[in-house]
């Protein structure tokens, strides 16, 4: 085990898979010769040459397009959108292609592609370098979309991502690249897709969530249990396709749900989690599902003040979580 | 609008071609061409529901299927690429299972539409109705080529009004930035649906746009085969010396409504299409091999009943293959489901 | 009142609209001499002329992003896309751009344009003619999103979009085109954005549904009572903003609450309809919250077996509509 | 690298410029560069956040300004454009409560990060951070003046890197097809963050790109102002006599990394960046303007005390100034909220 960033976890599973496989290579803007804008693919240009950390022309389609090209021709390209916030113009490219390349091909073609894509806010990055975009392509069938919260997740979604025969949206949290540190194998892991985990066990009230939140919602957690307030706390890791099974324990175990996302309320992931736990065990819930998320805005301000008041953190989370427990 | 293909009679010699190279490029046509008027019969009888023409099309599709490499290049056709796609190897039967939607269309299980190709086998890949989409694709496909150092060229093809999308700039750039050897390859049948050339672009040509990505740019008449299997030559011989993409244009003409669901008349007039059939390439590529003495009637009545014959047995096959399996609705939404 | 289609109540709302405000027009592919490929605009070219009834190059991006711009110089643009599986090229321009005009400028700017998007299935479409796209845009706040079922909604609301000063989605179903007719006013009115509608009382089950949707249910729900079985229909019409009062009275009303759309199920708009109920009015529930949707499968195959496995129908609606009453 | 205007004495006046102008001209680009270095410092001393800095790029900006029609074109400037909107009648104050996120921010009430534009009032449309989204808007405004006859011009700029966006191709053809008032301004700084131009496009020229649209395309040294000021009010004149768009290319080079929060030193020699201070267009500037006789150390003197007194004010101003209501957050998602 070594204790490393949220940010290392990332580099190092693309490097550990690009050295174990020679079709796995990375492209997108900046992502060569200086490493990235975050520094993702740091020391890759030296390692793999030009070719495997692909400087590309500022063109999110054809970074997305060109990817999913040469994930047909059998290769396993991780394309990154600089920021998450920029993967629209490649909406076309995942939505009307990566997306439906197995499907309409009844099976003949398939597309094993990555596009990791920093999402989330908190850090001063104003409306168009903080979004949390997932729920753009949630409910896309023949996408898989990954959020984790933890270097060993992290580490082990992305090289589960990169192995996975279909494409993947990794959405990776900007504000987690430093802030957040922890234990990873040395040895070779993956954290399969598909699959949450409690990252907190409790009796009281269940909290489901994903990305920076789990880190707000763990230290709420920690408030309320000198309170006397014992949380469970599932991390979704995977939004599509959701761990349905995980959820619907996980909302039995206490009968108290509250949803938490850093994206806005409406059309959220929260809301089809909400969805399947009142389809699947309403009669097992003590109180009605929450959902506290930013609001229905555009997407959150610069300045400090507002972009304090869009963001949830751990005191605003306690706060709806105490209100549950006590419901 | 060169008639000069048919004037000279040995063109096929000085580019290299065989006589039976050029028999082999008429006969594509001439079972494209006999496939997609059944089809449009089809669609008027209520056999099918839907069918979308490439008539006018067929010399230059055959012709560059024949100038290409079926063992290593790799194709990205659009819909009206009937002839092209019987050139690089499938079958008429397979055109019809995809016509008739059965569950033994190659291309997509009776997913997709008709003409919408993807054949991994024959080195079709998977395309969509979005159009344009395939251009990246194909630089994608160049580019693992360059990487692997394999003697491949992508081939994609497109039409006029989908030169105007972002994904033609964003997929010609990057081709042209990392050389890659790709032939863009541009039918321009001066519509899209009903808007005319001159709504569409202010360029004089398309290939006028090779200029902004930094490789040639060529305009051919689409209706002369010679023409276009000569660019295409030279643009793979380009293509696998490393030295990048050509962006083909080859003019032609739409001589059918856009698909079965268009009436043309609304746009534009019956004299406009009656000129230009004048210019259809098969009754010209016809008169050019009796001219040059490699074709005669015999010989014209003879493939003539042939390709009937392919086209029969396809049409009935297609019509008594079972259709796909209403539960198998929800496989391949990701692998091993 | 006149009896008119679907088709004729749209043609008819931009008609009126283009003669009483000069700043209305049309653009998109084929919608100038052509008329449109569904003729929506057909005349408009002979009496608006070329540059309000304006064929453009093929290339949705230009064309949400040149109405935007008209939109922002104080015009009325009416954008159609010409099927709405066609609208994801136009993705940044609608996200980025129209949904945070007015947002990101302070309220310097706004931006009021409509959108219009043929879309929905079951007409041998295939795959890329057929898709529902609501749910890409559902949970975008800055945007409007209006789905019609009746000539008289289709016509009043694409009015109220148009005079609307923020960006509207336009989704209207093109299987009502021509099978669905109904009574229009002669006189001008509009149907307001917001406001979903009762289509039919009832007080033993609630279908809360939108599109074409509406019509399946309303048969349903016909043969169910025949049964003994009375159901509320609501149709949301607008999708977003929701209309969260009347979402609440109706599932209120009967306890019994399905919601039905013909978009795949996991993301869609109904797992936000049911998390709303599940947030706000649980102990109000005799039975989960149920969803009848597409299955999750990238879009509609072509071959009539399959499209007719993937479609829902009046049918299965009313299966699903007993069983929930039966709950 | 054209040393050509310092050269020549009078080349103002051949442009039909006068003394003012050319006065008027510098006295921008002098204010851009020093808001541009206050805000780096600004930055380094943790009063702000986040500076992307214009350097290198003001001739070009200011001169461009300078040739336009201020009451009734419409502008849309790219995130380096201080010295344009300066130019086009913003005040370095404006700047500056942006540069802080201060409520009075006139461009996004503190809501947008700096280097983000929009003023109603001063014909400026909001702009976002997705690069050449604003490049279809121009379009879209050239498109209304021309519907309602109006003597307006769309001058829209982005970066070199930017004209690989298909929002870059599909808006200059739309305008090309419809031959609307607008000059597409591309300010070729000759990266994109890291990446230098051959990595971005293979044609020689940005400006080679306008064939494709069938209109002209020019590159002119945006280090020029002259040059630069020539090819707009050209092309704006064309614009006006409803003959269709130009675009422009100034080529120039960004002196500084691409934004504070950028390292160039990871892709680029310091050798590189120190030659390239050379042909900073400032002291190019005020040479030309002494050599003219125009100017003197005095006026210099002046000029730059002034300067420096707006800035200080304006830092000030902005320093002190209240920012944005939390609960404000939740204002104008849509009309009336
Ligand atoms: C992105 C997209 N927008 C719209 C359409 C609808 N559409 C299908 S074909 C077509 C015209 C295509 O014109 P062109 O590229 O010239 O090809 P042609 O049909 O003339 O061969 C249009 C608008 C589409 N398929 N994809
Ligand atoms: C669509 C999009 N992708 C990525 C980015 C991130 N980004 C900001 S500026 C920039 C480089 C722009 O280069 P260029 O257009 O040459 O302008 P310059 O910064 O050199 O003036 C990039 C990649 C963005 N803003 N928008
Ligand atoms: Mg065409
Ligand atoms: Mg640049």
């Amino acid at each position: 085990m070594a204790k490393i960033s949220y940010l290392e976890a990332i580099r190092s599973a693309m490097r550990e898979e690009m050295e174990r496989d020679a079709d796995v290579f990375v492209l997108g803007e900046d992502v060569g010769v200086k490493g990235g804008v975050f520094h993702a693919t740091k020391g890759f240009y030296e390692q793999f040459g030009e070719m495997r950390s692909l400087d590309t022309p500022l063109a999110e389609s054809a970074i997305a397009g060109v990817a999913i090209g040469a994930a047909m021709a059998g290769m396993r390209p991780i394309a990154e959108m600089q920021f998450a916030d920029f993967i629209f113009p490649a909406t076309n490219q995942i939505i009307s292609e990566a997306a439906k390349i197995r499907y309409r091909s009844n099976n003949d073609w398939n597309c094993p592609l990555v596009i990791r894509a920093p999402f989330g806010g908190g850090i001063g990055g104003a409306l168009y370098h903080s979004q949390c975009p997932e729920s753009v392509f949630f409910g896309t069938p023949g996408l898989k979309i990954v959020a984790p919260s933890t270097p060993y997740d992290a580490k082990g979604l992305l090289k589960a991502s990169i192995r996975d025969n279909d494409p993947v949206l990794y959405f990776e949290h900007k504000k987690c690249y430093h802030s957040i540190t922890g234990d990873v194998p040395e040895e070779d892991y993956i954290v399969p897709i598909g699959k949450a985990d409690v990252k907190r066990e409790g009796h009281d009230i269940t909290v489901i969530t994903y990305g920076l939140m789990v880190h707000y919602v763990l230290r709420a957690a920690e408030e309320l249990s000198k309170e006397g307030i014992e949380t469970l706390v599932l991390d979704l890791r995977t939004i599509q396709p959701l761990d349905v099974d995980a959820i619907i324990a996980a909302a039995k175990q206490t009968g108290k749900v509250l949803i938490v996302h850093e994206d806005n309320k409406t059309g959220g992931v929260g809301a089809e989690v909400a969805a399947i736990i009142a389809e699947e065990i309403l009669y097992d819930l003590d109180a009605p599902i929450q959902r506290l998320a930013a609001p229905d805005v555009p997407a959150m301000p610069i300045n400090p003040i507002q972009e304090k008041f869009y963001m949830l953190n751990p005191d605003k989370i306690a706060a709806k979580m105490r209100q549950l427990a006590e419901w | 609008m060169s008639q000069s293909f048919i004037e000279q009679k040995n063109v096929h010699h000085s580019l290299g071609m065989t006589d039976a190279d050029v028999i082999k490029i008429y006969r594509t046509m001439r079972l494209a061409r006999l496939f997609d008027e059944r089809s449009e019969l089809l669609q008027r009888a209520g056999k099918v529901a839907f069918h979308v023409s490439g008539q006018g099309q067929e010399a230059a599709q055959a012709a560059a299927a024949h100038a290409l490499d079926l063992a290593h290049d790799m194709f990205f056709p659009y819909y009206r690429d009937y002839a092209f796609v019987l050139g690089v190897g499938c079958e008429v039967s397979d055109l019809m299972l995809s016509l008739f939607a059965k569950a033994a269309d190659p291309f997509s299980g009776g997913r997709q539409m008709p003409g919408h190709f993807g054949y991994k086998a024959k080195r079709i890949v998977t395309g969509s109705s979005p159009v344009t989409t395939q251009v990246p694709h194909a630089a994608g496909f160049a580019l693992v080529a360059k990487m692997r150092n394999q003697p491949s060229v992508s081939f994609v093809t497109f039409g006029e009004g989908s030169s105007n999308q972002g994904d033609f700039h964003e997929g010609l750039n990057f081709a042209g930035v990392h050389k890659l050897p790709v032939i863009f390859f541009c039918e321009n049948n001066q519509y899209a649906i009903s808007v005319p050339y001159v709504k569409q672009m202010a360029c004089a040509k398309v290939s006028d746009r090779a200029a902004g990505y930094g490789f040639p740019g060529v305009s051919v008449d689409g209706t002369d085969p010679f023409e276009v299997y000569a660019a295409v030559k030279t643009a793979r011989e380009r293509a696998l010396r490393g030295e990048g993409p050509t962006l083909i244009e080859a003019q032609m003409y739409r001589l059918m409504p856009h698909s079965t669901s268009d009436d043309d008349s609304q746009y534009r007039s019956k004299a406009e299409v009656q000129a230009e059939r004048e210019r259809d390439p098969l009754p010209r590529m016809l008169m050019y091999m009796m001219q040059t003495g490699i074709w005669d009637d015999v010989k014209e009545a003879e493939l003539k009943a042939e390709c009937v014959k392919i086209i029969n047995a396809a049409t009935e096959l297609a019509d008594k293959a079972p259709y796909p399996v209403a539960e198998d609705t929800l496989k391949h939404v990701y692998e091993g489901d």
